[in-house]
């Protein structure tokens, strides 16, 4: 299974978490530690309910975008490694949109690798969420995506070193 | 040149379609592409400020120049997660 | 299934994700954020090879100790809701010794309660690791379990927040 | 009194048993239980500093008084997780 994908289908954490950990057990000190995040499809959009959402990716990018995540996280995090699984279709409330499991050998780092990936996932991967109420629809409209906004990066390992 | 031209999300819907044929001179930036094909659907104009861009399946600056052939894809602010 | 429980078989993170997400989804704003953290038996021990490790729990009080765990997570994080699963008995290399997760319907919260509840896991819950290497073994001893000690809650609430 | 003492991990291990059965003054606190059980295990008095305690299935400090028929668990530094 591959680390990085976009996939229609639904996301299981379990797999990719097992997969994660086996591959980082089998190096330096071994693998204490993993991490996994899943963002779910919320039943409320303030205060409006949702019906069901749509994730539309531009899919070439979307993968060397996580495949640039997992390069920066390698570099700042050399002991962990991460898996990025996002969704795209028509997503039901309750199901996750995007899986990230980050293994390492402590715990600490398996806490800012996976929360670093979430905010870099929603700063820069091309990727967008259409929103379908009971009555209209909305896209969601976030960050510009900008690779070389450096500013951008820091903010995201800040907000991670503090997990 | 001739470029072909990638509409994302919204910048879909606004302008009806997904793809879009653009013709543009010689020595043009991806930032003329967009002018050109924000003429053609105004309703794009808003994203002007806000719009990022790809050349061939890689992110790229507006300055960036084009080439005969080029995939140039506009991204409106994204949403994943 | 239990949110909070100690138990000699192996440990499922992704029941106990789906769950919480059920139960979180069906209040306040819903859920949109699930944590996991699996703690792992690792392969190595400040170099030395681990064979295999042995916890542990004086269970009727380290169950009480998860409850008073979610309970100071309630107070803290009244949106969130936390489940913690520790594994007792003998554990291979690579078996999860712990499961939390943590849901919420903001990223933040899921990331910190679950941070949070490892956290105050290692100070307080009254479970012992007992490591076995090639040659040798030895009781892993943290800290003095002290249910009073508000520095210590501090601490951990500072970590997971990032204070 | 007679009270129970329960002891664990390496502490179980130093006394070579789990279950101590104890008997104590009128008026003794879970500290006055504790130097009894390490009178007869002298293998636990390193944990003097370090350990805590628990009557009857609850944390309680070493200064607590016992009743007769508690149960007291003497529980050396945690490492859950």
């Amino acid at each position: 299974m591959s680390l990085l994908s976009i996939t229609s289908q639904p996301l299981h954490a379990g797999v990719l978490a097992a997969e994660l950990e086996r591959e980082v057990q089998g190096r330096g000190e071994g693998c204490g530690a993993v991490c996994t995040f899943l963002g779910i499809v919320r039943a409320t959009h303030k205060g409006r309910r949702v019906r069901y959402l749509e994730y539309e990716a531009f899919e070439p990018l979307a993968l060397k975008t996580f495949d640039r995540i997992a390069r920066e996280i390698a570099a700042d995090w050399p002991e962990a490694r991460v898996a990025i699984h996002h969704r795209v279709g028509r997503l039901a409330v309750g199901e996750a949109s995007v899986i990230i499991a980050a293994a390492s050998s402590h715990r600490a780092e398996s806490f800012q690798v996976c929360r670093y990936a979430i905010e870099r996932i929603k700063q820069i991967a091309p990727i967008w969420k259409h929103e379908f109420f009971a009555e209209g629809d909305a896209w969601v409209e976030g960050a510009t995506a900008d690779i070389e906004d450096e500013t951008a990066r820091r903010r995201a390992r800040d907000i991670a070193a503090c997990v | 040149m001739r470029v072909r031209v990638q509409l994302f999300a919204r910048l879909r819907e606004l302008a009806g379609r997904s793809d879009v044929e653009c013709e543009v001179g010689d020595g043009s930036t991806i930032a003329d592409v967009w002018r050109e094909v924000a003429g053609r659907h105004p309703g794009l104009a808003p994203y002007e400020a806000s719009v990022s861009c790809a050349r061939n399946e890689d992110f790229a600056r507006m300055s960036a120049p084009v080439a005969d052939g080029d995939a140039i894809a506009f991204l409106p602010p994204v949403s994943g997660g």
